[in-house]
């Protein structure tokens, strides 16, 4: 019972931290039709930016966590302004493009940070609540809390503002949304930014939980884009959605077999869905 | 003797019924037009036809068998071929290749083909990819990429490729649009010939006074159903027709 | 024979000439490193049948593990000759393929990519998970084809004799893969590739199709498999994992897609840039990186365009760029 | 000396330049006078760089040092020790590749990581006599022959771990393991099951863990659902060990934890308390330990290396770091001895007089588990976590615990199909 | 108000529509023509949507066939685009907002939003909807609105009765109206003929990308020639 709990804790959590990062790719996917491969790298620049910033010059975990956010979005600038945006000749441009910065950010990483890493970014709220015998760290908490604020104020922008009906109005159709006045370009630098910002806090938020490494985004982008496929691409309901449920799947199944066990169930998981709806949970249907 | 019938066919997209309840018999040997106004699910039936879509009720029987929910390949090889609206063509190949690649499908040849062409079907294929060079008089084009050819040149290239597959009914959707006069009664030869030599041609078509001068049989379709179906002349003097068409006023 | 042609199988003779003298003038290094390539370029080249129908596969590397861990049974558990474990590589690796494609083939564009990886990662997995394929430490000792015909002895765990070996076999898979191109399935393939709807619409039954690709593919992965486990001596399941199949795509493109030596050169290219940039030590891979991003800022269209000579091998027509992934995954998000 | 980059680039741009080789002559790149080559055949890029980095750096302080020294002493004339090094990227092709650069560099000892490398190297390794040092015992097999493993028997020392558990914590009884899903977690939770086995313990949780994993909280909740009283995180990467024991700490668990190294230890003391781990075991002493020096006999100058390692490259020490020095050291006395730098003299030489091993004295094993008697086993020591620093608690012999519980161990591998009639 | 200075557009090297010069004034126009005649094409020239390969437009008496399409829509041209590309994960709500993207006027967006709603009362009662769970109809109106929400001088309108029933054609025509009573200026461009001339004070028939009939719509509607022209029978 206990351990069930437990799981179901992690469950959430690590569906948050999930969430956070494939909610950002959804996005970049929807709006610019861009495979980003180098997101996973996003969210491990976030992580070091808040060790960088909050530990090593010493701003405190609220501080590094502002910069993790402002890096990572200025690098996602960079790439839409200097890359993607002179990319339109060829449709795979970007995709290897990504790699490229992929190869790049890890590099440096290793370079700056050394491949030995001990950074530790050390979590304002140590300690664990103890309710009923079990122990849950409270930065676990403040993991699901703050990414359940991070996705709400999203879905907020994306629902109330100006900026967030022309950021899906340019994903939805972009000559109607030429139409209405929305400049394609600067809605598809914002959203870059913001992908990239989600990244960075998603980095943030779990740095004091993982291992920071230069190599921890591979595994990250893995997951996101089998999430994304299963919930079909390009919708962020659908996004948030099979982060929830595949977090968890893999959660249970790696507490209660092995994670090796969970890996190739869920690549099952998502070739099942593949197969009885090919467009994913939430994607649109599309004909063969 | 129809080759081609519809009974009862209805598509509906979520809540919206495209097309409602058709029945269409097209008798082999003719030029059958399919009109209506803009939206009136004129497209949506050509693609029930072609096997586009499947449709939600009813069936498709070509040559008394069904074809209900077959691919679009099996009917084409079935002999029912279609051509697109638009410019659907392999744009950077040349005339010739698009021609011959008409009949890649269609024509008989064995796994040996898979490593090399057999001079029997290379011959066979330079022969028949002449032929319709002639026909559709595209034979100094014959290397120009089809990317390069005028609007009404591209037309008469579908259709060409679409003859490569040697079909029994051939569909076209939308022919005589963008082409000019001259074009236009040069493809109502090329399809009065085509009927000559025994394909049953069935046409959605929004130039009136060409399907009126071409056709055998028109169907009008409004509302995604079936208003009225009968000779030309029939068709012209029905009055709804007009109105359908032409628009109330207001 | 058109000129184009006759120019394309001279410059193809000088290729495969200027291959074998590799070992006649360079040391061991660079003959095991001429072994990579020449089954990178087998990769390559078959990668290339799957590309020709508008489709990306993350695949391909673990069909070419398929082959490598048959082989390794086959020698291990059967004490085969390497002809018959080539064989054997090249059917099991197709038939795999040929299961896969059942329910890959449903999908296209973005989810075909995804779903390909899906299954390739699965069977990564279970050859990590099943002591019968070696688990996580795969096979070793796979010793090399050694030949004795009367007076006449070749040992093949030479580096330079196995490079021949190796030279041969991709050099007669080539050809195939070729021909199959020129011939009226390759067409097939083109046609599909630019215009899928047209094509069915003449009767090209179009799944149908781009499955016979997936498994000839997969075939001559298999034997690329065959190769890199004699040549290697050994068949572990790391070597199968997404960075491989993300760099074979990379060459792929970064190459060209249009012609047939377009990948060719792609892989010869960037196999050397990356080889080169050894005494870049850990900072490799970034600079490798930041030559992926030139590359594609300033010859967005392949290496192949920047040689101009992409007609040369292109049977009767050019072909239309590479790119209907996000071409068709355009369709897919809607 | 910080050579190994000189080699490689040099041939790197003129192959590039040229595009053929003609460069591969051996005679052209053999150094000039009296330096001999010794190669780090280790992953420097991704994420396995984490061990190769510090071991290949380690070598280069170890070569400055010996070379400042004036060098080793062979058959009556003095060499330098140059260190080149080629990224195998844990990669079958490319390792290979680079002991082929090492030969046609003419590089006399070859240091891997071991694990996935071996296994792409012994074909070549017997075929080109390449000596070659490994840190895996366990790539060890009857046709081995130039492999040795000089420093680290892992996972033999493990079972003297568990034998001080069992003398400092007569009564309990339950204990947990974990590791990652590789060879290295294979082999050793292994032989930590057979030395909990021998000493009476009961295994109620016993996992693998996927080498991506991230989160260890699952891990642990699984490992702590048992209730143990001990608990083993076997030789986890330093950053992964770190997480596990945070996850333990903020889980509630309060006991002794078991790890090979405790690289992160006063970090993870940062992050939960000395209280926590204080008594925790480990085999990994630290260098800069005032009584190093009495247990490292085999080493020369140990808390000294620690120091020009850590100026030259600050905050990257870890374990290997001192282990290919070890290796070096070994191989030192071999070619000294032998009078030759011929891997079959050089051989011979050692067997016929082992050298002497990083923690002393110790004889060439290996035979029973391996087929071949390439591992110089000597005693190991066992440190425990006190008032936050480790402390050698005792030194033990490896070889005396396996003699003694050998059919434990040979079950225990036998079920994870690792001894060496079940290779595939 | 709005004039085509031989303006020629093409799409790669086919030409969609050649040479065309046209001028008309404030009121309701039209431009009728049957499929693939190239007005489509012209409204997208006119929006900034594709470029013209020569010619000129002059909106106002300045040129505007060098602006961006957010350049033009703040010159006070909205456009209704055929097939009437709404939102379709948008709500209705959204939808109409998004019309006024670039306005900053928020009392008279306010008003003019209360307005659109009092006009098409359909649309004030699925609000909350998404747009693609809309009638084809209702569709029509949500676009309308949504360029009405832009505040325009000109509102370009491509195709607006395409797949409506007559009682939604009839209720079409007195939006359209309405508009053009508010002092907006309407551009049509129809297939179906007789609604369009029925409105429209001035009106030209293109065939084959090219003008070939210009006059007032009262003497096009009874005008035999265009009858047979355009319609064929």
């Amino acid at each position: 019972m206990q351990f069930l709990i437990e799981t179901l804790i992690n469950s959430a959590m690590a569906s948050a931290a999930s969430a956070l990062v494939v909610v950002g790719l959804a996005l970049i996917f929807g709006v610019m039709r861009i495979e980003n491969f180098a997101h996973g790298e996003l969210y491990m620049v976030g992580a070091y930016a808040a060790w960088y910033f909050g530990t090593s010059l010493g701003g405190g975990y609220a501080v590094g966590f502002v910069a993790a956010v402002m890096v990572t979005a200025m690098i996602g600038v960079f790439m839409e302004v200097f890359l993607f945006r002179r990319l339109k000749e060829n449709p795979m441009g970007p995709l290897i493009v990504t790699i490229g910065v992929l190869l790049v950010l890890q590099t440096a990483a290793a370079w700056l940070f050394g491949v030995n890493s001990n950074l530790l970014v050390d979590s304002p709220f140590a300690g664990a609540a103890s309710i009923a015998g079990i122990n849950v760290p409270w930065h676990r908490l403040f993991v699901i809390g703050a990414a359940i604020v991070l996705l709400g104020g999203l879905t907020v922008l994306l629902r109330t503002t100006k900026f967030g009906w022309a950021l899906r109005a340019v994903a939805q159709d972009k000559d109607a949304a030429r139409l209405q006045g929305i400049s394609i370009g600067a809605i598809s630098l914002l959203a870059m930014a913001l992908s990239a910002g989600l990244a960075g806090a998603a980095g943030a938020l779990m740095a004091p939980i993982v291992r920071i490494s230069p190599y921890m985004g591979q595994p990250i982008i893995i997951t996101a884009f089998i999430v994304i496929i299963l919930g079909g691409i390009g919708s962020l309901e659908g996004a948030i959605l099979a982060a929830i449920i595949y977090s968890t799947f893999f959660t249970f199944i790696s507490a209660y077999f092995d994670s090796t066990v969970a890996s190739i169930a869920g690549l099952c998981l998502m070739l099942l869905v593949l197969v009885v709806k090919p467009s994913g949970l939430m994607g649109k249907a599309q004909k063969v | 003797m129809s080759v081609l019938s519809l009974k009862g066919v209805t598509k509906k997209f979520g809540g919206l019924t495209a097309v409602n309840d058709v029945n269409l018999e097209v008798r082999a040997g003719t030029i059958h037009g399919l009109i209506g106004p803009n939206g009136a699910g004129k497209t949506t039936l050509f693609s029930l036809i072609t096997g586009f879509y499947t449709p939600t009720t009813g069936t498709v029987h070509l040559d008394g068998e069904e074809v209900t929910s077959t691919s679009t390949s099996h009917r084409a090889r079935k002999g029912l071929v279609r051509t697109f609206q638009g410019t659907v063509l392999f744009p950077d190949q040349t005339v010739a290749q698009n021609i011959a690649n008409g009949m890649l499908a269609t024509a008989s040849g064995s796994w040996r083909d898979w490593f090399s062409e057999s001079q029997a079907y290379a011959k066979n294929r330079d022969h028949e990819v002449e032929k319709l060079l002639q026909f559709a008089r595209l034979t100094d084009l014959r290397n120009a990429a089809a990317r390069d050819l005028s609007h009404g040149q591209q037309r008469v290239l579908g259709i060409a490729i679409a003859l490569a597959a040697k079909p029994r009914v051939l569909l076209l959707d939308e022919p005589f649009t963008g082409m000019t006069a001259s074009e236009k009664d040069r493809l109502v030869e090329m399809l009065q010939a085509i009927r000559q030599s025994g394909t049953t041609v069935v046409l959605v078509e929004h130039d009136m006074r060409t399907v009126m001068k071409l056709c055998d049989v028109i169907t009008v379709l409004n509302f995604g159903k079936v208003l009225t179906e009968g000779t030309p002349e029939h068709v012209r003097r029905h009055p709804e027709v007009m109105s359908a068409y032409l628009g109330t006023a207001a | 024979m058109t000129s184009n042609k006759k120019a394309g199988f001279g410059f193809a003779i000088i290729a495969i000439a200027a291959a074998a003298i590799v070992p006649l003038v360079a040391g061991d290094y660079y003959v095991s490193f001429s072994t990579e390539i020449a089954i990178m370029i087998l990769m390559l080249s078959s990668y290339r049948m799957v590309v020709l129908t508008g489709e990306w596969s993350f695949a391909h590397v673990v069909l070419q593990g398929v082959g490598a861990y048959t082989a390794a049974i086959m020698v291990k558990d059967w004490g085969a000759p390497f002809p018959v474990s080539l064989v054997a590589g090249a059917v099991v690796a197709a038939a795999v393929a040929a299961v896969l494609s059942f329910p890959l083939l449903k999908m296209r564009g973005f989810y075909f990519l995804m779903g390909t990886f899906g299954a390739a990662e699965a069977i990564r997995l279970l050859w990590r998970k099943f002591k019968y394929f070696g688990g996580t430490r795969g096979f070793s000792g796979i010793s090399a084809p050694y030949l004795e015909v009367g007076p006449i002895t070749i040992d093949f765990g030479h580096p330079a004799s196995f490079f021949y070996l190796a030279l041969a076999i991709v050099v007669v898979c080539l050809l195939v893969i070729w021909s199959m191109e020129q011939s009226r399935l390759g067409q097939i393939w083109r046609t599909i590739e630019q215009q899928d709807v047209l094509a069915q619409a003449v009767g090209i039954d179009t799944r149908r199709y781009r499955r016979i690709a997936f498994i000839i593919s997969a075939a001559f992965a298999g034997i690329a498999g065959v190769l890199l486990a004699y040549a290697f001596g050994s068949v572990t399941p790391n070597r199968f994992n997404l960075n491989f199949a993300l760099y074979l795509m990379i060459w792929a493109i970064v190459g060209g897609t249009r012609s047939f030596y377009g990948v060719i050169l792609g892989g010869i290219i960037l196999m050397g840039f990356d080889e080169s940039l050894r005494f870049a030590d850990e900072l490799r891979p970034g600079i490798y990186g930041i030559i992926l991003i030139l590359v594609m800022l300033f010859w967005p269209r392949g290496i192949e365009r920047l040689v101009g000579l992409d007609k040369l091998f292109a049977p009767k027509a050019a072909l239309p760029d590479s790119g209907s992934l996000a071409a068709s995954t355009k369709g897919d998000a809607r | 000396m910080t050579n190994s980059i000189n080699m490689t680039r040099r041939q790197a741009l003129l192959a590039a330049a040229a595009g053929t080789s003609l460069l591969a002559m051996p005679g052209v790149l053999r150094a000039e006078t009296k330096t001999v080559k010794v190669g780090a055949l280790v992953p420097l890029t991704g994420d396995l760089s984490l061990w190769g980095l510090p071991a290949k750096n380690g070598a280069d302080v170890w070569a400055s040092r010996v070379n400042k020294a004036g060098g080793i002493k062979v058959a009556g004339e003095q060499y330098n020790v140059e260190v080149v090094s080629f990224d195998g990227a844990y990669i079958a092709e490319k390792t290979l590749q680079g002991a082929r650069a090492f030969q046609d560099q003419d590089v006399k000892f070859t240091m891997i990581i071991g694990g996935d490398d071996w296994s792409a190297l012994q074909d070549f390794s017997n075929r080109n006599k390449m000596l070659t040092a490994t840190l895996y015992v366990s790539d060890l097999n009857p046709d081995s022959t130039y492999l040795i493993a000089p420093v680290e028997a892992h996972p033999f020392y493990f079972g003297l771990g568990v034998e001080y558990l069992r003398k400092v914590e007569p009564n309990i009884k339950t204990v947990s393991l974990c590791a990652q899903d590789d060879v290295t977690g294979r082999s050793s939770l292994a032989y930590w099951r057979a030395g909990f086995d021998a000493h009476g313990f009961e295994i109620v949780n016993d996992q693998y863990f996927d080498n991506a994993t991230t989160d260890f909280a699952p891990v642990v909740s699984a490992m702590l659902a048992g209730k143990p009283e001990a608990v083993c995180i076997d030789t986890t990467y330093p950053s992964v060990a770190l997480l596990l024991v945070e996850q333990l700490f903020t889980q509630g668990y309060k006991g002794r934890i078991l790890h090979a190294g405790f690289e992160l230890l006063p970090d993870m003391v940062k992050r939960t308390s000395k209280e926590f781990m204080e008594g925790s075991i480990a085999f990994f002493p630290r260098f800069d330990d005032q009584t190093i020096a009495q247990a490292a006999t085999g080493f020369s100058d140990p808390s000294g290396f620690y120091n020009e390692y850590n100026a030259a490259h600050p905050n990257e020490w870890n374990n290997t770091s001192w282990e290919f020095p070890a290796a070096l050291e070994v191989w030192k006395q071999g070619v000294e001895a032998a009078g030759s730098f011929d891997a079959d003299k050089v051989l011979e030489s050692m067997k016929a007089t082992p050298p002497k091993h990083i923690f002393g004295e110790a004889k060439w094993w290996g035979k029973d588990l391996f087929g071949i008697d390439n591992a110089l086993l000597g005693n190991w020591p066992i440190v425990v976590v006190k008032d936050g620093k480790v402390e050698i608690a005792e030194v033990g012999d490896q070889a005396a615990w396996y003699e003694a519980h050998k059919d434990k161990v040979e079950a225990r591998f036998r079920e994870e199909d690792l001894m060496p009639d079940q290779r595939r | 108000m709005i004039e085509l200075r031989n303006l020629a557009v093409h799409y790669g090297r086919v030409a969609a529509v050649h040479d065309v010069s046209l001028t008309f004034e404030h009121g309701i126009n039209c431009i009728i023509g049957s499929n693939g005649a190239g007005k489509s094409t012209l409204m997208r020239a006119i929006s900034g949507l594709v470029r013209p390969s020569s010619g000129s437009i002059l909106f106002e008496g300045e040129p505007i066939e060098n602006l961006s399409a957010k350049a033009i829509v703040e010159r006070g041209i909205a456009h209704v685009p055929e097939g009437r590309h709404v939102f379709p994960e948008l709500t209705v709500d959204e939808n109409l907002k998004i019309g006024a993207y670039l306005r900053r006027d928020s009392a008279a967006v306010k008003r003019d939003y209360d307005k659109i709603c009092s006009v098409f009362p359909r649309l004030a009662e699925r609000r909350k909807q998404f747009a693609n769970t809309l009638s084809g109809g209702e569709q029509q109106m949500l676009a309308i609105g949504r360029a009405i929400m832009a505040a325009p001088k000109l509102v370009l309108m491509d195709e607006p009765s395409m797949g409506l029933s007559p009682v939604m054609v009839g209720a079409m025509a007195e939006v359209i109206k309405s508009i053009n009573a508010e002092g907006k200026s309407v551009l049509l461009v129809e297939q179906n003929a007789n609604v369009a001339l029925s409105l429209s004070s001035d009106a030209a028939v293109l065939e084959q990308g090219r003008i070939s009939l210009r006059g007032k719509a009262a003497d096009m509607k009874d005008d035999e020639h265009v009858r047979v022209a355009y319609i064929g029978v």
